[in-house]
């Protein structure tokens, strides 16, 4: 595929995926039949610095193993990833420990993603004392930092995330994933399940916020028309394979693999996706 | 249909006939008649030689229904050990010569009569002419000499057959004719015609094949079918449901009569219900679903005394049992065994004077009040008092006394500390435990109470309850304890059975077991007083040699005996001719003549 | 506010039930060994304010409690002298706290009458005192017994359910092989390796430890099932991304599901355990006579003409339910205030 | 491997495992079968070392075992000295009968327990949980065997129920109705006991999950949206309340086989448990070992069913 051209093209790499394989087998109790599924085959990524990369697919394409594979929380059978130009090796712990704060994520389901026996405050200071980068009162101090910083009044840090609003709860989770200050920064389907001014308004916290903490990004999503909107990249999964990958307007205006016109055509926005992609490359 | 069955109640072909039928029929009085049609008491015989009974008459019909504490085991008599199995055998077979349980007295039973030679070596019986078994074959001496071969076979291991062997070897069975047995001991024996007693006589025709197979052991269990198991008892098998009744239906054989020439037994069933726990047979009683109880405990036969005029039933104190409880101190031989804490408090055991204290320290009126609810009497030798024909009139029975007891202590070298311990005489507190079956409550209060009743002489006791397993185990084999209370006897009135309890040698010989020779003068005394009055054959000087035994067990106390309980029993009222006795079985030992006084008053004739 | 004021009343409750129970010796009238032998099975003494002529006392009083001749452990009262009940009286020595001696006790009443508030046994031993006394024991043992037993248990149903594969398969078929091991015998063989007397101290610690550690493979199993479930939160995987480590995340994400259920089984097993003395009495291996427990206490009531012939058997296990009520409430109002105090 | 055979075969190692300890505790636990004929003085200890020889208990352990594993392949499983007969066949009617009882018990305690203990935990302070919880913990200080004296007792007195056995004497005479009727009245007692006795654990268990349940957000959500309690409490908050109760239920089944041991004792129950009361205490071993074989099957059957039961609920949870 295309995607080591058009990503050296503008600008170093900071992740880059070889030949990544994971397969996932599952066997039904009572069952002798086993399901093989592969979601990933032979996987080749690279997510420019700085930039905006968006990876859009079908539910069960593999993007989210994808995801926790960049974002070392699963091993892939196969393959190497290297980010900041080294090689990272699923064995050493040590060193792992160390890549963990450099990545982090932000989860589709943020309800979920968010103990709800922890008031705000203590989701945000949860990386920090992992990392035991605070403590105390400082702890409380970053934590009240972090929440302005995402648009939350930090007097809301003893409430219960429950009490929270679906987008206030992304920006809560957003402040989480900030608080280790990372450099790259996983969007699991992070803006799917809001309505749409509200995703306007993360969405808008996130650009700003990319470039105070020049932040790389790789949003993970479904949704063609939110995609069009902000990313500088776009690479396409089908089926555990990355079918499509190059600049936004590549993509969109020329979309090379059948699945890819089927995504555009189905969504139905083709054209507006693409007079978008227009108004966005020309700024 | 019925009149066929009636006409030819043969069995064997009858029940599963029958039992298809019933339920082609669904009329369940057709089948209810006729089940009781096959069991019918058949006609006397030209010829058949019947013994006759002295009961009221009765009237035949009704189920009797008992409980039993646990299910039997096995309907093999030979093989049978334990209680619930011998007592529904007891009611399947019948024995030569039977103790008579109401007068403790010998009868002839299938025997019409016996004779003993001179010098009491040889018996020779005469055998009832016709008697049949309850599948209607006849039983004559060839039964009775294959009966004794299975019991007197080695390779077979009845418990039975030890009582069989006198002077060390097995009696000698010998058929003259076929109504005639000559019985041949090796030493004269006394009260040799009690040990026939509750010898089964089994069919031949029926158990000689596996017997010779040698498979003996294997024969007559639950499972088999009823047809197979025939017996001269005055009931046979009907059906067996696992885990909850044995059915016996009435031998129409049967060889007794009442006066009116009505051949026994009036009832058509006896049903024995397996109930686990004697609580659980007391409320079973109180609701009705069973017609007798036998051995209830004092505190319900109180319980059951406030409900028995208006439930209908009649409760029955029959005075003092045969059996005796007993503190027992370990005085075995502890060389090899590495007890020596228990050895080295043997010391006092082997005092007679600490015995002695600590025998008239008990308060036996408080162990009869609170352990047998006033329903028992107390113990000071192993013969009970409703024992008439052997107890020691003379005994002497020494009230509590604490301060004998002190004094006792005194002069053995015991002193007591400030706090009240007693202190032997080279300066260790007197402590010991007592071990008790923890299944058995009244020996668990007996050992509560004497416990207290130490503590005043300034005695440390430990109440110690075992599993009933555990404690033999450690009073038969390993020998690690120090005390233990017991309870031996209530078998049969005769002093023979308990000669392995008083012999040096004897396997029941509780308090030093396998002494190689009598550990001390008045136990050689014994040996001899017993091996005597086992040859003995007159009655006055038996007695005369079993009351110096029982006087010097008094006087030694090798066991400090407490109490024994009255055997209670209960029965609805219209059961008649109930007459319970203190040998066991107690209540069921004349089924054959019980009978319902009013109609259809059975316990449970059909499902409520 | 109203969770505080909760609080301090459940532990003001328990505390009072376990002062009771501390100071058995001064608040028990008798020796919990000593028997009336002329009372077996008197019911509780009613104390009374109002005499037979109809007056008024401000003194409780009670009347003595006298066999009928006729009856077989009957009772009725002698209505001829009032008997005042008095507070700190002298009677039978004791050490307080098993340390100090003392003759004074909480209340009583003059001889030759005696005042047995749960009535008395089979030998006549005052029922209250025995109550009180045995409380000690079986309180100690209970809560220890279940403590280990849920220790146990949560480690294993911890270690069990989080890291799964071989651990958890092992773990769980441990845990089955303890639930149907037959108890019975190992506890005999145990019986056999003891000395034959075994005193009330070691009594105790023998009954910790054997309850604990048959007891644990229950509730492994329960926790084990919650454990499987939280451990599978997205909130676990996020903690993961921060680079939590296994502890972290068991203790802040994972344990706080299960205090619910290790509450709920507290409470079940408590009583369980104190009951289990009477079984283990069957053995040999539980307290033996004299030394009361609320095991062996309520084993009397096994016996079926007890059971329906004297209700005062009954109260040794309301005993039983006040303590464990007592530790529910204030275990539960303790959970209350953690769930509560985090928002 | 395939996961149900390989929870088979670790079922095979744990059945294993359990006949090798049983013969192990059997063999450390002091006494055996025929030491209660050393107390009759009329059987000499000779007859009693013939009857142990002739039963191989004088055996070395090893021996005894193989002995025992051959006959538990041959289908005997074992040779109850007592009742001179297999094993098998003093345990497969005596099983059914239990099952019968335990399996309606624990259908009937669920039955009750579940909608109680939602229910309650709906209304958590309301005097009518405060009884309950009032009512569990008296039931679970009262032994088993104090309840099930006092149901017999109020059986006696109301003479409404039988106060024991299976069926009445004259069960085989009875048609099909007479049968069931007999039978069902027969059941009612034991059947009560055991669910008395079962109750608290379960209605305190249901009542605890559902609190923590009831307290998350979707169910205030759903609250909020105006879903009726019923369907509020069973259909959302249920399910999310269930993995310790599965687990819980899974260990209900696997005590069907060993749980009302004393219920059946004292109400005459034809089932395993008399027998295993009777050959526990009088060592007749390999009756113990079949009963607490067959109780280690439905053991080991109902962990598994708890475990798929997690799957299927959870389906978080992977079967790896």
């Amino acid at each position: 595929m295309g995607t080591e051209a058009v990503g050296r093209a503008i600008k170093p790499a900071l992740v880059k995926a070889r030949a990544l394989c994971k397969r996932y087998v599952q066997r039904a109790p009572f069952s002798r039949k086993k399901f093989v599924i592969d979601a990933l085959m032979d996987v080749d990524l690279e997510i420019a610095l700085g930039c905006l990369t968006a990876l859009v697919g079908e539910s069960g394409s593999g993007k989210s193993t994808l995801a926790s594979c960049l974002g070392i929380l699963e091993k892939p059978d196969r393959g190497e990833i290297w980010f900041e130009g080294s090689k990272v090796s699923f064995a050493n712990s040590r060193e792992l420990t160390a890549l963990r704060p450099k990545i982090q994520m932000v989860f589709q389901d943020s309800a979920g993603a968010l103990n709800p026996r922890f008031s705000a405050a203590q989701i945000i200071e949860e990386p920090l004392e992992i990392q035991g980068r605070e403590s105390g009162a400082r702890l409380r101090a970053r934590a009240c930092e972090l929440m302005e910083e995402v648009g939350l009044s930090p007097d809301a840090g003893n409430r219960s995330p429950l009490e929270f609003s679906g987008g206030q709860r992304q920006r809560l989770a957003i402040a989480r994933a900030l608080a280790l200050k990372p450099t790259f920064l996983i969007l699991d389907e992070s803006l799917s399940g809001l309505d749409l001014a509200t995703q306007a308004q993360i969405l808008n916290l996130l650009l700003d916020l990319q470039t105070s903490h020049s932040l790389t990004y790789l949003l993970i999503s479904h949704d063609l028309s939110l995609v069009g909107q902000v990313a500088d990249f776009v690479a396409v999964m089908h089926h555990g394979k990355i079918v499509e990958c190059g600049s936004r307007q590549q993509v969109f205006s020329a979309p090379q693999h059948a699945h890819t016109k089927e995504l555009l055509a189905s969504v139905g926005v083709v054209e507006a996706a693409f007079r978008t992609a227009q108004v966005g490359g020309g700024q | 249909m019925n009149g066929y069955n009636l006409a030819q109640p043969e069995r064997s072909a009858h029940g599963i006939y029958m039992q298809r039928l019933g339920c082609l029929a669904t009329l369940f009085l057709a089948c209810a008649l006729s089940c009781l049609a096959s069991s019918d008491p058949q006609p006397l015989q030209r010829g058949e030689e019947l013994q006759t009974t002295d009961n009221e008459v009765g009237r035949y019909g009704g189920n009797l229904v008992v409980a039993q504490r646990s299910e039997p085991k096995t309907l093999n008599p030979v093989t049978a050990a334990d209680a619930p199995s011998r007592e529904v055998i007891g009611r399947l077979m019948a024995d030569l010569i039977h103790i008579n349980r109401a007068s403790q007295q010998t009868e002839p039973a299938l025997v019409k009569s016996w004779s003993m030679s001179k010098d009491g070596r040889v018996f020779t019986v005469k055998l009832r002419h016709g008697v049949r078994f309850s599948d209607g074959q006849p039983f004559d001496a060839d039964d009775v000499v294959f009966s004794f071969q299975v019991y007197l076979d080695e390779k077979v291991h009845s418990p039975q057959r030890d009582l069989l062997v006198a002077g060390g070897k097995p009696v000698e069975v010998q058929k003259i004719d076929q109504y005639t047995v000559r019985f041949t001991l090796a030493q004269p024996y006394a009260a040799a015609e009690r040990i026939f007693d509750s010898l089964a006589m089994m069919p031949r025709h029926l158990l000689e094949k596996s017997y010779a197979e040698g498979k003996f052991a294997q024969a007559w269990t639950l499972n088999t079918s009823p047809a197979e198991v025939a017996g001269l008892g005055p009931f046979r098998m009907k059906e067996y449901v696992a885990g909850q009744r044995i059915v016996l239906e009435r031998n129409p054989y049967y060889w007794k009569a009442d006066r009116n020439k009505n051949r026994l037994p009036y009832l058509d069933e006896l049903i024995f219900l397996f109930v686990g726990n004697e609580d659980a047979q007391v409320l079973r009683f109180q609701a009705g679903d069973t017609d007798v109880i036998s051995r209830v405990s004092a505190e319900n036969y109180a319980l059951l005394s406030k409900e028995a005029p208006s439930r209908g039933f009649e409760l029955f104190d029959l005075g003092p049992s045969l059996e005796y409880n007993f503190l027992v101190f370990n005085l075995n031989d502890l060389k090899s065994r590495n007890l020596d804490k228990i050895a080295n408090k043997q010391a006092w055991f082997e005092d007679l004077k600490f015995r002695q204290a600590v025998s008239s320290a008990i308060d036996r009126d408080d162990i009869v009040k609170l352990v047998y609810a006033g329903r028992g009497v107390p113990l000071w030798g192993n013969v009970s008092p409703s024992n008439k024909f052997w107890v020691d009139q003379a005994l002497p029975h020494p009230s509590r006394s604490l301060e004998g007891a002190r004094k006792q202590l005194k002069a053995a070298g015991f002193s007591w500390r400030g706090d009240g311990q007693l202190m032997d005489h080279q300066g260790q507190p007197v402590e010991f435990s007592i071990i008790a079956s923890s299944s058995n409550a009244q020996r668990m209060k007996m050992a509560t109470i004497i416990q207290d009743d130490l503590s005043k002489l300034g005695m440390n006791v430990h109440v110690v309850p075992l599993e009933f397993r555990a404690l033999l185990d450690r009073v038969f084999q390993t020998y690690d304890y120090e005390a233990s209370i017991m309870a031996l006897g209530g078998g049969d009135a005769d002093p023979n059975p308990e000669l392995n309890v008083w012999l040096s040698s004897g396997g029941t010989h509780l308090w030093h077991l396998g002494e190689p020779k009598p550990a001390t003068d008045w136990e050689a005394q014994i040996d001899q007083l017993m091996q005597k009055q086992m040859v003995e054959l007159k009655y006055s000087r038996r007695k005369h040699l079993y009351d110096q035994v029982q006087e010097l067990i008094g006087q030694n106390l090798p066991c400090v005996f407490l109490a024994t309980p009255n055997i209670l029993v209960g029965a609805k009222k219209n059961v008649a001719n109930f007459r319970p006795a203190i040998l066991e079985p107690n209540t069921l030992w004349n089924v054959e003549q019980l009978y319902f006084r009013q109609a259809g008053a059975s316990g449970s004739g059909a499902a409520r | 506010m109203a969770s505080k004021r909760k609080i301090v009343a459940a532990v003001m409750f328990l505390l009072s039930l376990h002062l009771a129970i501390l100071l058995a010796g001064f608040v028990a009238p008798y020796d919990p060994a000593a028997q009336n032998r002329d009372f077996p099975f008197a019911p509780p003494t009613r104390v009374r304010f109002v005499d037979a002529a109809g007056h008024l006392h401000a003194r409780p009083f009670i009347y003595q409690c006298v066999a009928r001749p006729d009856g077989i452990y009957e009772y009725e009262e002698s209505r001829e002298l009032r008997y005042p009940v008095h507070l700190f009286v002298v009677g039978p020595e004791y050490k307080l706290v098993g340390l100090w001696p003392s003759r004074v006790h909480l209340f009583g009443v003059e001889a030759p009458a005696q005042i047995f508030l749960a009535g008395t046994d089979n030998y006549g031993r005052d029922q209250f005192s025995r109550i009180l006394y045995g409380g000690q024991i079986s309180v100690a043992a209970g809560l220890l017994a279940t403590g280990t037993s849920l220790l146990l248990g949560l480690l294993i149903g911890c270690v069990s359910g989080f890291y799964g594969k071989w651990l958890d398969e092992s773990a769980m078929r441990l845990a089955e092989l303890f639930l149907v091991l037959p108890w019975l015998y190992l506890l005999l063989a145990v019986r056999a390796f003891l000395p034959l007397h075994i005193s009330p101290t070691q009594t105790f610690l023998l009954l910790v430890v054997v309850i604990g550690t048959i007891g644990w493979a229950r509730p492994a199993r329960l926790i084990r099932g919650i454990v499987l479930g939280a451990k599978n939160r997205k909130y676990v995987t996020a903690s993961r991304s921060f680079g939590a480590s296994d502890y972290y995340i068991l203790r802040r994400h994972v344990l706080p599901h299960t205090y619910g259920i290790l509450l709920t089984q507290a409470a079940l097993l408590v009583p369980q355990y104190v009951i289990a003395e009477v079984t283990l009495s069957f053995f040999g291996l539980g307290l033996s006579e004299p030394m009361p427990s609320w095991g062996n206490l309520l084993a009397n009531l096994q016996q079926y003409n007890v059971l329906v012939s004297y209700w005062w058997m009954f109260l040794p296990a309301l005993a039983l339910v006040l303590v464990s009520f007592g530790y529910l409430n204030v275990a539960n109002a303790f959970h209350e205030r953690l769930q509560s105090g985090s928002t | 491997m395939k996961y149900l055979e390989r929870r088979v075969i670790h079922g095979i190692l744990l059945l294993i495992g359990v006949s090798v300890l049983c013969f192990l505790f059997s063999d450390l636990a002091p006494g055996s079968f025929f030491d209660e004929m050393k107390l009759n003085p009329q059987i000499s200890s000779e007859t009693v070392a013939a009857l142990r020889s002739q039963y191989g208990l004088d055996k070395p352990l090893p021996v005894r075992y193989a002995r025992w594993v051959e006959s538990v392949l041959g289908g005997e499983w074992g040779y109850s000295f007592a009742y001179n007969s297999s094993v098998r066949s003093l345990l497969v009617v005596r099983a059914r009968n239990t099952l019968l009882l335990t399996t309606l018990a624990t259908l009937f305690s669920w039955l009750v327990a579940v909608p109680l203990g939602v229910w309650i935990s709906n209304h958590p302070g309301k005097w009518y949980d405060r009884l309950s919880m009032g009512g569990t913990s008296l039931l679970l200080s009262v032994p088993e065997l104090v309840l099930v004296f006092g149901l017999l007792y109020f059986a006696i007195r109301t003479h409404a129920l039988p106060v024991g056995g299976m069926t009445s004497v004259g069960f085989d005479q009875l048609g099909l109705w007479g049968k069931t009727i007999d039978l069902v009245t027969h059941l009612i007692v034991p059947v009560t006991t055991l669910v008395l006795a079962s109750l608290p654990v379960l209605v305190r268990h249901v009542r605890a999950s559902m609190v923590e349940v009831l307290k998350l957000p979707f169910i205030q959500a759903a609250r909020g949206h105006g879903i009726g309690p019923a369907r509020l409490l069973f259909r959302y908050a249920l399910p999310a309340a269930g993995n310790p109760l599965i687990s819980l239920f899974g260990l209900s089944v696997a005590g069907l086989l060993s749980g009302s041991l004393l219920v059946e004792v004292i109400t005459g129950w034809p089932g395993i448990g008399p027998l295993l009361l009777e050959a526990s205490m009088s060592r007749d071993l390999y009756v113990v070992v079949g009963a607490v074989m067959s109780s280690t099957l439905f053991m080991v059957f109902g962990s598994l069913l708890a475990d798929v039961m997690l799957v299927v609920v959870d389906p978080r949870i992977r079967v790896e």
